[in-house]
């Protein structure tokens, strides 16, 4: 099993650490993993992305160019990478700060409504968890028991007491994944 | 560009009558271009932008300026002011000014520099420069941290600040004093005007443009060099919101780098201590 | 089995210094690789260790004061980006010249100038043939892994103890930010007073006691014979660096008619290049090149006895390519050496490699044999 | 005495949000709109423009050079 | 005729810049070449040209004010030896990335580190690989004699602004301390405002007028794409020197079945060893890169058709060594390339270098016939 | 040793009855070893050295010292003086001491660096060590000249002063003006003691003698950085004789560059101006 | 009151000739010799011994650690 | 004609300027020269060297380790560059500072007095100048004419007063070169 993923969004949305948590969870799998992310001048705002690959065996390129899945959290990580994922692939995405949705036939696109979840349990900052719970669903690669493992590695002692908040929004994010069919 | 304008009809007079060419009082100097800044929202470059773009328009200097750019956030400043732009090397911006002014001595010659650029890689340079009296402007933008590379203590942090670097605020044991560096180049006797401005207010922004002109003046009169310290925020790297972050400079900056000249005289003039 | 984690290369870095029992970090910050020393500042391995940690002034001072602390017979390092190396290049010589043993680490990002934060592999030639003045050289590591830049920070301390001699970690801004699983080493203590005495007290400036001469750590020598023998002396360390320490791995290279030879984060891609063109029949091999001084040269001329071609692939103008050619010469084989490379901070893929090489030897795909110059 | 009024035009692309306008004003003309514009940031606008005064003084504190201030005297 | 003179070549050095309508030299003091600015100084050229002469607070700054001035379009240039080029690494590079032009001296001492003030070639790789970061290259001109270290000012400045590239003069002690008699050029005018505009107006910051868009010097492009494109135009520069900018000097090569490739003062010594080889009855010939880079790749080809082998004489360790190799590689030869050589600021002899040849070569000698690895 | 002992009978004690090891009141220290010094005859630098080798000797320090040579005239301090050292790239000196003493903090460390060495090319490191208060002693031997290359103008130079790079003498609106950088240093909080001394007469040697001794006290009571100036001669850049070279530093490096303490406090203290 | 008398040693391949301590002796106890030393200098040396008082000023300003110095109390 | 010679003694002798007076009076000649200095620290004294190369052609090497004349005016010098003249060739020095003269029996050996000369000239500062004198008569290579016209081309104007003091002191030392015959 190989699956070569993008996540990409604005600054503030907690893409990288999705990517973190996810390639921790990967670790607790026992599997290779990589996490290579965008990275400019600081404290810019404005976009960034993160590669996360799993893997049973030893990965080589941690750079990609095509991906089995994309998790795409804003318009311009739309327009740069709807086009990068794998025929048969999959595209995840927020429409919240998507104007134009995905068109792709030939990949399954998946639609979760992150933003308003969050802001409906009353925590902005639990969207990533929330599409995370989504791609887990979608792409069910890593076993529950061990993302909540990778969630308890990469995130420091004093954020422990977050985790079952966390787990929530991944459940949640499980339930409220929609499959979107184009045409 | 688009307006954003508000009307709220009422019996005092319409906003659409206000807003009229004869009645403009304030906007955009023809030198800052349409470019959005890169600038983090609220950061302190930017003010300090408009107000040399102002000065260099309102003086008719654009055709004998040579601005030398640092590496810092203000790398990019080159992007936004309309004159000719150089990018120096970190901290050498110094020695590219005098580069520039020595060859070209009428040309109007200055810096932009940060407090890493200048006090910390670039202390050689800014010392000499000064001390030669290099007939240039220095602008340094004092915001006690490098904003660029992710907010990493400066030398001018103060004591106990949280940086990137000094997680548990500066430790003057292990890293040293902050470091008034204006205040020693006030005692090279090459420097004729140095001084100590902020922008996080109206008054203050307006006073430091006063002050910028006279530093600008001063080189025009090629009385040696001027030093203009501009004390500014870096919300971002100080993590707080720019409106925090000038609260914070007022109490914690401020007092250690007081506000004011601390130097008005000619070229060659010693001020012991 | 070590402690596992996910970590980012500079991370790890620090990590890894830490846990190898170094005693001091000297360093300046700039992109990518500030995470190096805010890494250590964060974990304060001076209430662990007794390792020192200073954000120096500069890059200048922190190269000079890697140069007074490794005096000393210390385990010191420090950690920049290209710029920031071009000005070690002073001090990296006098340290060369005056045989001190230390760590020094390139997280390389584009130039020349200030170009960009991105990564990049331009520095080959200022690593491996002396960016700074006269005839000197670095051990030159090069990891392709974030378990590599764990590793080779106590293989680097090694070989420049063995040798006393600088080591330099050959890395780049991928490998800089990427995380990847890496296994750590457990905590070494750092040595004692009496270890280094043991060790180093015969040039070390530790203090003359009644029992030795004062040790003078100098790169001066004003007497030419005496400077020639000096350089004599660095040369013949140099060979023997040659013979000993070269370090390479060697993938589906067995049967290959073409090499690709690539280190660091050019090699990771080129192994993904490799399998795309075995799938597509191609009988292309790989040979990552780890230490780049002492470059794997026998390695190559192994291989060029069976190839047919080699392609050097770089995040440079080519760079490397140089030293396959003089292998490839100075084994009388006629083998053709190519060069692919991105510059400018952009990555090669590995479509691209698999490209360059069907394009760059076309002519002996069509014909089945080797073609000389 | 004639009174004297102002007008802002704030330019709402450029606005980054950074509330120094809205601290700087004396007569509390202005406040963050609660809309984002296309960059996501939340804009200033007047929210109260009655008791502007035409100081500039939000104009002089913008660090994004978004505000133009005009001012006249009640006929 | 020209004023003839008995000079140092260090102070033909500044003498040549006065007349070729230098604009300004930046310097810090460094033995074998401090008589550059001292003679300059001297000669107090801002009383008659309007040169700028400055002394500057170090060799960092020296380099960052030649940048500096050299953006607005004036011919500027700066000299040092060995450690102070290694500290103006990082500036070349942005000299380069920024695409400057300017004139850099390195009168070359032993190395590495403090070292000898005697004479030395050991910066040889540094000067034409690149001892600062990223993929960039100087035009290096390598003179032999005061007369070429006259020569090479204007020659240096005509290519520096040819290719908006800085330019090197890579000399050694003995050429900066030697005194020979040398053919001064007339003075030239230092070129007017108007020139400079009509030459560098799209892009010295001579100040922006209404007529043209503002210049922006600078090495940064964030936008990895076009900082990509910045490096292929650079490539392409480079690859354009290659082709027009190569001279050597060739002596006795036209029948020689052994060449002896050096430069600068092994140069001069390589001459006598060839006259002395010659005597002995042995078809020696010499070639003299004066290009170091470009180096004359092609030249050394054409002899590696005949020639049974090459020896490259250096004041160093053997570097440009292997850029015989890689142009004998390129040319499908087998011919042998041996290297001799000297360091620590010692001189070889051309009875040595005699010696040496025979040595290197004495199989081939005894055989008659070439010999390949 | 060759001795040259001059006798002459005289009616008063004779000479060899004198010259006896019981009578002994001054010698050469053990920790100067019997190389001849390359330094010109005259110079400063021998008798800075002598001090230094007394000093350490004296307060039995051999054993913890180690000594940083500059790249200057004193580039062979290392033959001298019986302790370990290192020889640091021009102007380095204080970072590469920075290395030292923070890996080896119960260590003696002191840099001994030239005017051209400590004050142009290292000013930076110069300023920021003493910044940091690294705790080391700083010998700054201030002879208006860089005497190891041939006498070019260095940053003390005084205006007027014939060089190499100034033969016609240091224009200060060239050249920029003669440095006072001991006065900067005093004002960095990082310093504890910081003092101007001579040793061109026996009794400014015995003084200078004196404040070494508590600059080295300082540092072994880790009170920060210690900064001792020396105004020095360099009879052979200055092409003057030893004894001339002395007079007219008193009648001129002196005046500019007064003798005295310009700190006597504990790191951290702020002098403000 | 017992007079103080002095005496020194010069070592005479190790000095220079700088003329320092001829100088520096308040009491012009030394002087250069016409001679040379085979370095070439003229060194020092006590051309008016019974002058000495040991008062060490030539040694102490001697840059070349030249001269030993006694000093005893005649009896 | 080539002429390869080296000239040495201590630093404050003039052995460098009577080198340049000499290559600059073959310059007059139309002849190529090239002049090589020993260098150091400055300012310390010491021995210094200079070797000059006349001749009628283009010159290789300026370096060298065999001469045609060897002047050697100190002990040091004499030790190290005896042995290095050609046999056949010349070594002229001045006796004075030279404790063990020269032995060498294959080549012509010639000795001036010059340093006790110039004190009788009353002007210590044209030793140098008799010494060269000597030279030209021992190896006639230059026309006093043209050593006029080098010591012109040589000196800065304002010493230009004082070329007949040095052409009277070359003068004097072509009257009392010795030649020395070794057994
Ligand atoms: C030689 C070199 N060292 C380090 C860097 C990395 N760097 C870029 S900006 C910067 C410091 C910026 O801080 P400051 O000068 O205070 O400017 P600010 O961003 O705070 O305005 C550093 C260390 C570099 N580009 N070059
Ligand atoms: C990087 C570098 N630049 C320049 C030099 C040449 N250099 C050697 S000593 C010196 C200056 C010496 O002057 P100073 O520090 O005042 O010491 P002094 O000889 O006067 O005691 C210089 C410029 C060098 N060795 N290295
Ligand atoms: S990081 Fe700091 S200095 Fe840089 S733009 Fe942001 S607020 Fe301004
Ligand atoms: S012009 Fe003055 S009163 Fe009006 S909005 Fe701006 S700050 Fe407020
Ligand atoms: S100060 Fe400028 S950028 Fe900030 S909120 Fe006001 S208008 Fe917007
Ligand atoms: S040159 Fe000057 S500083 Fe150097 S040894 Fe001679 S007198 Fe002393
Ligand atoms: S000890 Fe005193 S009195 Fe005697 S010679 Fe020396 S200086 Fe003169
Ligand atoms: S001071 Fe010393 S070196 Fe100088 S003359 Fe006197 S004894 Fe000799
Ligand atoms: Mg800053
Ligand atoms: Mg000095």
């Amino acid at each position: 099993m190989t699956e070569e993923m993008i996540i990409a969004g604005f600054g503030g949305q907690g893409v990288l650490s999705m990517g973190k948590i996810l390639a921790y969870s990967g670790i607790m799998e026992d599997k290779e993993v990589t996490w290579f992310p965008s990275y400019g001048p600081e404290m810019r705002g404005g976009t960034a992305n993160v590669t996360v690959i799993v893997s049973d065996t030893r990965i080589s390129s941690p750079i990609l160019q095509e991906f089995d899945t994309a998790i795409i959290l804003n318009q311009q990580s739309m327009d740069k990478f709807e086009k990068a994922v794998k025929p048969g692939g999959t595209l995840l995405y927020d429409p919240n700060g998507v104007i134009n949705p995905p068109t792709r036939t030939d990949i399954n696109i998946f639609k979760v409504e992150a933003t308003k979840t969050a802001v409906e349990m009353g925590n902005p900052k639990v969207f990533n968890m929330i599409v995370f719970g989504s791609y887990l669903k979608v792409r069910p690669i890593l076993s529950l028991d061990n993302v909540e493992k990778g969630l308890e590695k990469s995130l420091p002692e004093r954020y422990h007491k977050l985790i079952p908040l966390n787990l929530e929004a991944i459940k949640k994010g499980q339930e409220i994944v929609d499959d979107v069919q184009l045409v | 560009m688009e307006l954003n304008v508000v009307t709220k009809p009422e019996e005092i007079m319409d906003i659409k009558e206000i807003i009229k060419p004869e009645n403009l009082v304030y906007q955009k100097s023809e030198l800052l271009n349409d470019d959005i800044m890169h600038y983090c929202p609220g950061c302190s470059h930017g003010v300090v932008h408009k107000i040399l773009a102002e000065l260099i328009d309102e003086m008719g200097l654009q055709e004998k300026t040579v601005g030398i750019a640092p590496v810092g956030c203000a790398v990019f400043a080159y992007n936004y002011i309309d004159i000719d732009w150089q990018e120096a090397a970190h901290g050498r911006a110094p020695a590219v000014a005098t580069g520039v002014a020595r060859v070209n001595p009428d040309n109007f010659v200055f810096t932009y520099q940060g407090d890493g650029d200048l006090a910390s890689i670039g202390a050689a340079e800014i010392m000499h420069a000064c001390n030669r009296g290099e007939n240039i402007l220095v602008i340094f933008i004092n915001n006690g941290i490098y904003g660029m590379t992710g907010g990493q203590m400066a030398p001018t942090t103060l004591e106990g600040m949280v940086t990137a670097t000094t997680p548990n605020g500066r430790n003057v044991d292990l890293n040293g004093y902050p470091m008034k560096i204006t205040n020693l180049i006030a005692q090279l006797p090459g420097t004729s005007y140095v001084t100590r401005q902020a922008v996080h207010t109206a008054a203050t922004a307006r006073k430091c443009k006063r002050s910028l002109k006279k530093a600008i003046q001063n080189v025009l009169d090629k009385k040696g060099t001027s030093f203009v310290e501009v004390v500014s925020t870096c919300n971002s790297g100080w993590k707080m919101s720019p409106v925090e972050a000038n609260k914070w400079m007022d109490e914690n900056m401020i007092p250690y780098y007081p506000l004011g000249d601390l130097k008005d005289s000619v070229k060659g003039e010693h001020s012991e201590n | 089995m070590g402690e596992l984690r996910l970590m980012k290369g500079n991370e790890v870095l620090a990590e890894a210094a830490i846990r190898c029992g170094c005693d001091g970090y000297f360093g300046y910050p700039i992109t990518p690789q500030s995470e190096v020393m805010e890494t250590l500042m964060a974990r304060q391995p001076w209430n662990e260790t007794g390792m020192t940690v200073l954000q120096a002034e500069s890059e200048v001072a922190s190269i000079n004061m890697v140069y007074g602390a490794a005096a000393t017979g210390k385990k010191v390092m420090t950690s920049s980006s290209s710029p920031g190396i071009s000005l070690m290049a002073e001090g990296i010589s006098y340290i060369a010249g005056a045989e001190l043993p230390c760590l020094i680490v390139n997280v390389q990002r584009g130039g020349p100038g200030l170009g960009t934060i991105q990564p990049s592999q331009a520095d080959y030639f200022q690593s491996v043939k002396g960016g700074g003045h006269g005839d000197y050289k670095m051990i030159v590591l090069a990891p392709a892994s974030v378990q590599e830049m764990n590793d080779f920070v106590d293989l680097g301390f090694e070989l420049a103890f063995k040798y006393r001699n600088p080591a330099m970690i050959l890395a780049d801004g991928a490998i800089g930010q990427m995380m990847e699983k890496v296994e750590l080493a457990d905590q070494k203590q750092r040595w004692t007073k009496e270890e280094i005495l043991e060790m180093s007290s015969d040039w070390a400036t530790t203090g003359k006691t009644a029992n030795r001469k004062k040790n003078i750590v100098t790169s001066l020598e004003m007497d030419s014979d005496k400077m020639e023998e000096n350089n004599r002396r660095f040369q013949e360390k140099y060979r023997k660096m040659e013979e000993e320490e070269v370090r390479y791995e060697a993938i589906q290279c067995d049967d290959a008619e073409f090499v690709i030879v690539a280190f660091g984060t050019s090699a990771r891609v080129c192994q993904k290049a490799v399998e795309i063109a075995r799938a597509k029949g191609l009988k292309v091999g790989l040979l990552r090149p780890i230490t780049l001084f002492p470059f794997p040269k026998k390695a190559i001329q192994e291989l060029a006895r069976k190839a047919k071609g080699f392609l050097s692939v770089e995040m440079s103008a080519g760079q490397m390519v140089e030293d396959i050619k003089l292998s490839v010469y100075e084994a009388g084989s006629n083998a053709r050496v190519n060069y692919f490379g991105r510059m400018g901070g952009l990555i090669p893929t590995p479509d691209e490699v698999v490209e360059a090489l069907e394009e760059k030897f076309s002519w002996e795909l069509s014909y089945g044999v080797k073609r000389s110059y | 005495m004639a009174k004297v009024q102002g007008a802002v035009v704030v330019d709402k692309e450029g606005c980054k949000g950074c509330s120094l306008c809205v601290e700087a004003c004396p007569h509390d003309v202005l406040a963050l709109h609660k809309e984002v514009n296309s960059k996501g940031y939340h804009y200033s606008y007047m929210s109260n423009p009655d008791a502007c005064i035409g100081c500039a003084n939000c104009g002089v504190v913008c660090p994004d050079t978004c505000i133009t201030i005009y001012r006249a005297k009640a006929s």
